[in-house]
């Protein structure tokens, strides 16, 4: 049998393996429930994958090149292969096509081999280390293949060849069957088909919770196969590349949460395995080989612990760093949830708050006429039926606290200086939900929801502004599927709107202070809204300094996601680190725009800028009302 | 949340109120001539409001008939229709704020004195003499009866056009609704007297007369004693009765109540709790009257911190706590307490300098913030200088020196205190060793707390020398070394021989009391009666002897009393009237001979100990040396300073040697704590 | 010159004795005043006529003496008698005090029904024997969950008696209880048994009881016939995990205590908090949840050691409350001195460092002897 | 251990102190745990009252599988229902006191008395000693714990802060049931103690003796401290001085040694 002949009955063989293991897999996948995901999403997978995912790795250009170099050479030469090979053509010139694509493929091994010399923490080592050189074998063989004529060729440098190639085959093929590296090519791709929020290809920030038919015994996620099948199919799209552990603030301070492992960790739950394969950093406190999981198994605590699940802050900064797009933040809900809804399980001083909003509608177990006590000198009216008014104010949780009151209270002197039509709900105004969804009681956070829908829809007004961006997301985004349809602006928004439009005489006295932004998670990341705060700091004539993580990478306060009343021991505190990071710009002023966020970075002692709300700071530069 | 039942909303008929805190009715004694409220009238009030107060009530005993004088306590003018537009543009500026205002009417009856504008014949129900004001009066008639309800029902007419939120009428403090109320002072057969009905009557028709006039929903409150604490006066039980009668009539919004009767000297001083007094003396008594009344109960005395009003609101024993002496202490107390900077609060220590010139006629002021009535020219807040940041080097931490740091700090500056003893305070901690005067030290404890807060660099323990002050390489120097005890000013009096000792070796535990003690007070302000009672109050037999024609002769109407307690508690034998002539030793004794100033007569004491008490003498050494080295030769421009503007030389080229010099405080002459302050920051300010 | 006269009044000769002095000037010698030391005033007795019925307070003693909850009870049942009806005291435990002062008339002591030893049989057994032999109008006890709360339902279940409990509010003719955590108040007629809520009656009487001890006859002797309860013994808390508010003994720092690890050291060896005085809050070196007074805290132990603390006005009103008041002051004529029970005047270190020292030996002492 | 301990949880509709909304009672709620801590048997939930109350799906949430509803009107005196029910059980426990109404905790008391068992109140924790034993901590107050041994057939009181076990599940809520028993209705409560109910506007009036006190006195009395009159001692070494207080100690039974 000639070399090309060897050559093509590899290429299938190397075919047939991949579609054996793509199938082995896909049962895999199959496990999940079933999901209303369009087959339609192949098609779009070249856009998604050039644009959407490619959007991402770019942050990092030096691997992305790599990357383009090696797949693009991969995909390329593959395809000439098989077109050359594959079919018998074994025309030449198609080999000198192989040629280039093969090298443009070493080329970009070499650059990652390069690379992992000494390579980040984040990154998975084992296999992964492994990859490069397979790879690297395959191009150099598939080189030496089509370049070394068939007749001149010793039969060593054949076999060598050969040899090469089929190691690198081997990685190619196998991956996807067996687990190896390689299965991120395929299941990658796939993943973009089927992604669970396609709409996030769309341009749109798909943050939003699905909700549960409770009802109906939806209780969230107990086992591997309670997950949709995409999402099953996303945890094997991932490439180990440890992008989410190193942005994971939880991770950061020491708490037993490393969203890379945990999503390994329900790969492992899918496949029956332990974790004890696991090559890249472990959960801090937790050691390899002790969980292990099986489709039809409880996640929690034999795969993972709960103390990794209250870890998380729910910041979505995962979710964002994620070249493969998977959706960290909907599996760890998703877990909660079932906990929560199932074994009543809630992490430290939660249980007592979702009591409190079950029996008084707040979180602190407040009487909620006390909600507007602070407001009672400022004529804010409260909202009637039948009599309409533009603005309603939403207070929010943050309402109660006295530090908070003052953020509240400059915003209402700003709206009323710009002679806004304000109204607030008063006694009647009840959580909205948010905490309690994010811990994973949905059936409190819908009964939340449907009193909240109730009294607004008594009401006519034209918008929502709340100073909390939790409510701002769950009225925002959430709500929608709730029967809640409302305008909702953050109070930056308004603000950036009035200081733009000249609706507020503005004195000149923080001219040239230094400031800083802190992004709260669930304006920025979650509703994507950088800019409005940046415009209203800019307007006051102050010198803002970003800090190093700051917009879409803004590290959490650690106040999200119902964390605090967690309160999971890590070795640091994440508003501690956040304040690192402030004090790195040499701000005189921390510019904040969330109760959560003030109150987190209030609590940290020792020298520290002051921490004041945007709209104290506008407050501050109103001139005297005449 | 923190503090929730003080930041707990309340309406008042129809008036809503933010919080639970306000400010009772009290004399300004500066509303403008004519009764009006001018300019500085309305800065103190809107101060308060700005510091975020929920209601203040002004204008205390501001009359509604032309038969009250009203010279001495200078109240607002109810009288006359020209008192309508101040009023409202007084009610305007602190609207804008927030803040709720109303105004204290009332008739005081027998409650005053003849002898002022326009010499009236002042009226009482049974013409019975009031003791504390000397007010001779004459049997009230019905047709004086009904001219004065005419006249409530006109000023009410008036305060609510101005746009005042409410009325408070006054039947406390024996004014002439509770002349009536009291057997004390109606003796009365007709239906004004005998039965408690008949002795209410004149009450209601008040009542009944201003409610015609304002209507329904304007609020009207009322504030009454809760027991006179005389035999022949209201008791308690009277007082519940009379309480709850008034709110079966609901023409009462509200009732504001005091503990103590106030026509006689001891009683009066018990209104105005001076530090002697517990916290919240009377609050059990409101607490009784809260019990049967049906209306809010506001009640304030001796209530001087946020959590002893949210403890005593959150015990429902009152509706809303009155913080008066405390806000004028520190305007700014709620939204201090709101950002959760308590300890940033100014603390009415109850040391009364406010109220004890009232009954002298002179103007509010507080005894450490020397901002407070004077909010046209001083600041409450201090706000960093605009202009090149200096070197301030303040000698001495007094009550002078602690503000000069104080208030050149929260300018900007750079600034070192020295203080040659190891703690800060100056005078003011001796003034604190006296019986029941130890909270004189909450003056010095919100300095000292200030001045590390801010970072002003203290050497504390560190006597200051000229080449010490000139190694701070200081911009300004501001001395403020107060003095020393001029004990020996008369070498007659043996100081130096050891014959007699100063108050200040006493206070300071230099020397034990004796046995027996001659205290010989030259001034009679509160250091001669304290050092006696320090003496007495260890088991010490003293007489204490003053040139004055009383003991503790300058010393307040709130403040002499509760000395003159201790003073026949005790057994101190009081001699007025003598002066020393000399101290001589004759075997183990101390022989003070003493001369009456009247008939010239001399006498002897023999003792074991001769204290004297006889004011400071300033210590100007460190002056004299660096007088000629600064650039100003030491001199503060008067006109300037007494105009509230910033000092002339201010303006001149600093450092490198070159430095500005002031002095202020007792190391110029002897000034009271206040004194001291003002000094310092009318100086500072405008650094 | 002053002379008592037969009213008790002083009569003082306005000219007080005058010697020629060496230089013939009118002299007057200043003399030490003698201190009166009058005996305290006896109050005088509530009863007016011969007793025709009684009313009984019950409550366990608390070493040797009523607790406050108790006295309370007592004083209600004084307060509520009239003229013609004794206070009969039924203290369970050993009583080593006077109760006439706190409105008894008669006292019966049941030695043996300690309240460190948990049998509500012999306690309810002999307490109704007493019941039984004086048919009281209205039994009173505190409802405290230290013995009386437990005793007095166990009492009215077993004599089958109408019982108001956590009553906050009583007089003659009613009761009154808050209802749904406060929001309400329920009143009823005075029922047989009231327990009463804490802090609801004066304890200050302007009267006394005539404090006789009676015989307490069967009911010392009760033996519980069925043991169905057998108490395995208390364990006290760590003295760190309790509030300050709800102490039993609370040792606080004031401005004199140079050394605050000593009053650590001493708070341990007495099992108290630690609290202090505003001074020593203001210097820093204890937080504000520590500070006692009327701008901090209120305290009601049983027992109060205030070390350095001259005892400002707003400290006393802190710890008005407290029964047993020392105070360890370098200061003799301090404020704190006549608020205090016990004041040892001297240098506080030295004294602390002698007391640790000194409550060593004897606890050793006492673990090594029988 | 042999689990032969048959266990009733009697609960009652509890109340939010703060919004006044219908609760499972916290007391109530620790009794349901105990008594899952002291069976592995199913545990029998009892509720005299109202099928309708809102409260009583909570109880499901918490863990109660199946709540046996005793019917009666708000007036009734559920006693004698309890009894008939409760009497077959080993053991039965409840919250101390009610969180709705006059919660006088008297009536786990009247359970014993009518049942002729011990009865333990105020109970944080329990364990079993032996097949019939049990050893329960008692609180009382100022953080002290007793620990008393009663054997089974025994009424517990559970205080309301004992610990609560299992959190708010809402699955539980929906998979458990409320059953009703057909229980002949109640027979009329004696009319002791007629309560009538107002709102708390005032804070109760303190029961004090009526004082005749002239005007100074009155006076004197608000202003000034009371003194005591206390001991003081100036003489002697700093030994002496303590010996003086450790001697107070003592006489006053302060300190034990």
């Amino acid at each position: 049998m000639s070399l090309a002949a060897t050559v093509t009955g590899l290429f299938w063989i190397a075919v047939a393996t991949l579609v054996m293991g793509f199938a082995r897999r896909a049962r895999v996948w199959s496990q999940g429930r079933p999901a209303d995901v369009p087959w339609s999403g192949i098609l779009a997978v070249p856009k998604r994958y050039f644009i959407d995912l490619h959007h991402v790795v770019a942050r990092e250009p030096f691997i992305a090149r790599a990357h383009v170099l090696t797949a693009g050479g991969a995909v390329a030469a593959l395809l000439l292969v098989g077109v050359n090979y594959g079919l018998a053509l074994y025309n030449p010139n198609l080999d000198r096509a192989i040629l280039v694509a093969g090298l443009a493929m070493f080329a970009g091994t070499l650059l990652i081999a390069w690379r992992r010399r000494s390579p980040p923490a984040r990154l998975s080592r084992g296999s992964w280390d492994r990859l490069p050189y397979t790879l690297a074998a395959f191009a150099a063989g598939l080189a030496i293949l089509v370049t070394v004529p068939a007749e001149t060729a010793s039969g060593a440098l054949s076999a060598l060849a050969l040899l090469l190639v089929t190691l690198g085959a081997a990685e190619l093929a196998l991956g996807i069957g067996t687990g190896g590296p390689m299965k991120h090519a395929v299941a990658g791709l796939t993943h973009l088909a089927f992604h669970p929020r396609a709409e996030r290809f769309q341009g749109i920030r798909s943050t939003a919770l699905r909700p549960l038919d409770i009802e109906k015994r939806e209780f969230g996620i107990a086992k591997p196969e309670d997950f949709l099948w995409p999402q099953l199919l996303s945890f094997d799209a991932c490439v180990q590349c440890g992008k989410c552990e190193a942005a994971c603030p939880a991770f950061a301070a020491g708490q037993p949460l490393n969203p890379k492992k945990l999503i390994q960790d329900l790969v492992a739950g899918m496949t029956g395995m332990s974790d004890a394969d696991y090559e890249g950093s472990a959960t801090p406190g937790i050691a390899l080989g002790t969980h292990r999981g099986a489709p039809d198994r409880a996640i929690v605590p034999g795969l993972i612990e709960p103390t990794t699940l209250w870890s998380c802050t729910t910041c979505r900064a995962c979710v964002e760093e994620c070249p493969m797009l998977i959706e960290h933040v909907d599996a760890i809900v998703g877990l909660r949830r079932n906990l929560n809804l199932t074994e009543g399980e809630a992490p430290g001083k939660a249980a007592e708050a979702l009591d409190n909003l079950r029996e008084t509608r707040t979180q602190g177990g407040f009487d909620r006429a006390r909600r507007y006590h602070w407001a009672a000198d400022l004529d804010i009216p409260v909202a009637e039926p039948g009599k309409p008014f533009d603005i309603l104010l939403i207070g929010g949780e943050g309402a109660f606290d006295a530090r908070y009151q003052r953020s509240l209270r400059a915003l209402v002197k700003v709206m009323q200086a710009a002679k806004l039509d304000v109204a607030i709900l008063g006694p009647d105004e009840t959580d909205v939900g948010d905490m309690a969804r994010r811990l994973g009681d949905e059936a409190t956070f819908q009964s939340l929801a449907k009193d909240l829908v109730a009294r607004l829809g008594t009401l006519t007004f034209q918008r929502i502004v709340t100073a909390d961006p939790h409510v701002y997301h769950s009225l925002r985004n959430e709500y929608p599927a709730m029967g809640g349809r409302y305008v909702v602006v953050h109070h930056t928004q308004l603000l950036a709107d009035l200081v733009q439009s000249c609706r507020l005489a503005l004195k000149a006295d923080v001219l040239g202070t230094s400031v800083t932004y802190h992004d709260p998670c669930y304006l920025g990341r979650y509703n994507g809204e950088f800019d409005a705060p940046r415009s209203v700091l800019a307007a006051l004539g102050m010198d803002v300094r970003e800090m190093q993580r700051s917009g879409f990478r803004a590290r959490c306060c650690g106040g999200g996601g119902g964390a605090p009343l967690a309160d999971v021991p890590g070795e640091r505190r994440i508003p501690d680190m956040r304040m690192n990071d402030v004090r790195e710009t040499g701000a005189r002023v921390l510019a904040v725009a969330c109760p959560q966020c003030t109150a987190m970075l209030e609590g940290v002692t020792g020298d520290r800028p002051d921490v004041r709300d945007i709209a104290e700071l506008v407050a501050d530069a109103l001139e005297a009302t005449p | 949340m923190r503090y929730p039942n003080v930041f707990a909303p309340i309406t008042l008929n129809k008036l809503a109120l933010p919080n639970r805190i306000y400010s009772t009715g009290h004399a300004e004694v500066y509303a403008e001539p004519g009764g009006l409220p001018g300019e500085r009238f309305i800065g103190y009030y809107v101060e308060k409001a700005k510091g975020g107060l929920g209601m203040a009530i002004c204008g205390g005993s501001s009359p509604v008939s032309i038969d009250v004088p009203q010279g001495s306590w200078r109240p607002v003018n109810l009288t006359t229709d020209a008192v309508v537009e101040p009023m409202a543009r007084l009610a305007e500026a602190v609207h804008r704020h927030g803040m709720k205002i109303m105004i204290q009417a009332t008739h005081m009856g027998r409650r005053s004195n003849y002898q002022g504008d326009p010499w009236p014949h002042l009226v009482s129900p049974s013409g019975i003499r009031e003791p504390v004001h000397r007010g001779n009066a004459k049997e009230i008639e019905i047709e004086d009866i009904r001219r004065i309800l005419r006249d409530f029902a006109k000023a009410a007419a008036r305060v609510k056009a101005s746009g005042f939120d409410g009325i408070e009428i006054s039947a406390a403090h024996q004014q002439l609704i509770d002349q009536f109320w009291s057997p004390r002072s109606n003796a009365r057969s007709d239906e004004w007297g005998g039965s408690l009905e008949n002795r209410m009557r004149f009450g209601i028709e008040v009542f009944k007369a201003v409610r015609a006039e304002v209507g329904r929903d304007f609020c009207v409150g009322m504030r009454m004693c809760a027991d006179e604490f005389h035999d022949n006066g209201l008791d308690h039980v009277t007082c519940k009765e009379i309480a709850q009668a008034m709110c079966e009539t609901g023409l009462v919004d509200f009732i504001s109540v005091i503990g103590s009767g106030a026509d006689t000297h001891n009683t009066l001083a018990n209104c105005m709790p001076p530090m002697a007094l517990p916290p919240e003396p009377f609050v059990s008594l409101a607490a009784g009257i809260r019990s049967v009344a049906t209306v809010p109960i506001l009640h304030a005395q001796g209530i001087r911190d946020i959590t002893q009003a949210e403890r005593i609101l959150a015990n429902g024993l009152v509706d809303i706590v009155g913080m008066t002496r405390a806000h004028i202490a520190d305007p700014h107390i709620l939204n201090k307490v709101r950002e959760g900077r308590e300890d940033q609060i100014r603390q009415c220590v109850g040391a009364n300098h406010c109220i004890d010139r009232m009954y002298l006629g002179q103007d509010t002021l507080c005894i450490q913030n020397a901002a407070t009535s004077r909010e046209a020219t001083m600041p409450h807040v201090i706000t960093p200088s605009k202009g090149r940041k200096r070197r301030v080097v303040v000698v001495g931490a007094g009550p002078a020196g602690l503000e000069a740091a104080r208030v050149s700090r929260s300018r900007g500056h750079d600034v070192v205190l020295f203080e040659k003893a190891p703690a800060v305070g100056g005078q003011i901690n001796l003034a604190a060793k006296a019986p029941q005067r130890e909270q004189m030290a909450g003056i010095v404890r919100w300095f000292d707390m200030e001045t590390k807060r801010l970072g002003v660099d203290r050497r504390l323990g560190v006597e200051a020398t000229p080449a010490m002050i000139m190694d701070e390489k200081p911009d300004v120097v501001v001395l403020a070394v107060g003095g020393t005890s001029h004990a020996a000013e008369r070498p007659d009096w043996g100081v130096s021989e050891g014959l007699a000792v100063s108050a200040w070796d006493i206070l300071s535990e230099k020397v034990a009391p004796a046995e027996t003690v001659l205290v010989y007070d030259g001034i009679s302000t509160h250091a001669g009666f304290g050092v006696a009672d320090y003496v007495a109050s260890r088991g010490s037999a003293v007489e204490i002897v003053t040139p004055d024609v009383k003991v503790a002769d300058d010393v307040g109407g709130t403040t002499f009393p509760i000395f003159y307690r201790r003073l026949y508690a005790q057994g101190i034998v009081p001699t007025p009237n003598h002066t020393l002539e000399r101290v001589y030793a004759e075997g183990n004794k101390r022989i003070a001979v003493i001369r009456n100033e009247y008939t010239h007569a001399l006498e002897e004491r023999a003792v074991d100990q001769v204290v004297i008490e006889n004011g400071i003498r300033p210590s100007t050494g460190l002056y004299w040396a660096l007088k000629d080295k600064s650039l100003n030769r030491g001199q503060t421009d008067l006109e300037t300073l007494y105009a509230a503007r910033p000092q002339p030389a201010l303006d001149e080229e600093t450092g490198d040697g070159r430095f500005l010099l002031f002095r202020i405080g007792d190391c110029v002459s002897m000034h009271n704590i206040h004194g001291a302050i003002y000094d310092a920051l009318r100086l500072c300010k405008d650094f | 010159m002053t002379n008592e006269t037969p009213h008790g009044l002083k009569r003082i000769d306005p000219r007080r004795t005058k010697i020629a002095s060496g230089g013939g000037v009118p002299r007057v010698a200043l003399s030490r005043r003698h201190a009166v030391v009058s005996a305290p005033e006896l109050k005088p007795l509530r009863r007016t006529g011969d007793i025709r019925a009684w009313i009984m307070a019950v409550a366990y003693a608390d070493r040797g003496t009523l607790d406050d909850s108790g006295r309370q009870a007592l004083a209600a049942a004084a307060i509520l008698a009239d003229g013609e009806t004794g206070v009969l005291a039924v203290v369970l435990g050993a009583l080593s005090c006077d109760l006439a002062p706190f409105g008894a008339d008669g006292v019966i002591t049941l030695p043996l029904c300690d309240v460190g030893h948990f049998d509500p049989e012999r306690d309810v057994a002999a307490v109704s024997e007493i019941v039984a032999r004086f048919a009281p109008r209205h039994i009173i006890l505190a409802d405290s969950p230290r013995g009386e709360g437990d005793l007095g339902r166990r009492l009215a279940v077993e004599r089958g008696a109408s019982v108001a409990t956590h009553v906050v509010e009583l007089d003659r003719a009613h009761v009154a209880q808050n209802w749904n955590g406060g929001a309400v108040r329920a009143s009823a007629a005075l029922p047989a048994v009231v327990l009463l809520a804490p802090g609801v009656v004066e304890t200050d009487l302007p009267y006394r009881g005539d404090g006789r001890m009676l015989d307490p006859g069967a009911a010392a002797t009760s033996v519980a016939n069925t043991r169905r309860y057998r108490d395995l013994g208390i364990r006290l808390p760590d003295r760190q995990s309790v509030a300050l508010e709800e102490a039993d003994a609370v040792v606080s720092a004031g401005n004199g205590v140079k050394n605050d690890e000593t009053i650590e050291q001493l708070a341990e060896a007495l099992g108290a908090a630690v609290g202090a005085s505003r001074v020593a809050v203001d210097d820093g070196r204890y937080p504000r949840a520590r500070q006692i007074g009327a701008s901090g805290k209120t305290v009601q132990s049983t027992l109060y050691v205030a070390v350095g603390i001259s005892g400002a006005i707003q400290h006393l009103q802190g710890i008005k409350d407290c029964r047993h008041v020392i105070a360890i002051n370098r200061d003799g004529s301090a404020p704190i001195v006549k608020r205090a029970d016990l004041t040892v005047v001297g240098d506080a270190e030295d004294i602390m460092q002698s007391l640790i020292l000194r409550m060593a030996q004897a606890k050793a002492q006492r673990q090594g002897g029988p | 251990m042999n689990d032969a301990l048959d266990i009733a949880v009697l609960v009652s509709e509890g109340r939010n102190p703060t919004s006044g909304a219908p609760r499972a009672a916290r007391a109530d709620v620790a009794a349901l745990a105990l008594a899952g801590r002291l069976t592995k048997r199913r545990v029998t939930v009892l509720h005299a009252g109202d099928a309708r109350s809102p409260a009583l799906a909570d109880y499901l949430a918490y863990g109660a599988e199946r709540i046996e509803v005793l019917k009666a009107e708000a007036d009734d005196d559920v006693l004698p229902l309890l009894v008939d029910r409760a009497a077959a059980f080993d053991l039965i426990i409840t919250g101390a006191r009610a969180e709705k109404g006059a919660g006088s905790g008297v009536l786990p008391y009247a359970l014993a008395k009518a049942l002729e068992r011990p009865v333990v109140a105020n109970v944080l924790l329990a364990e079993r000693s032996s097949e019939r034993g049990l050893i329960a901590t008692q609180y009382l107050p100022k953080g002290a714990r007793r620990a008393i041994s009663i054997d089974a057939p025994a009424v517990i009181a559970v205080h309301a802060n004992a610990c609560a076990g299992r959190g708010y599940a809402y699955a539980r809520r929906l998979n458990g049931e409320i059953v009703e028993q057909n229980a002949p209705p109640a027979k009329t409560a004696p009319a002791w103690p007629g309560w009538t109910v107002t709102p708390a506007m005032r804070p109760p009036r303190k029961l004090a003796p009526v004082v005749e006190k002239d005007g100074f006195t009155r006076m004197r009395d608000a202003i000034e401290p009371k003194a005591k009159g206390g001991v003081v001692a100036f003489e002697g070494s700093s030994v002496d001085k303590a010996q003086v207080i450790l001697n107070y100690l003592r006489q006053h039974r302060l300190v034990e040694f």
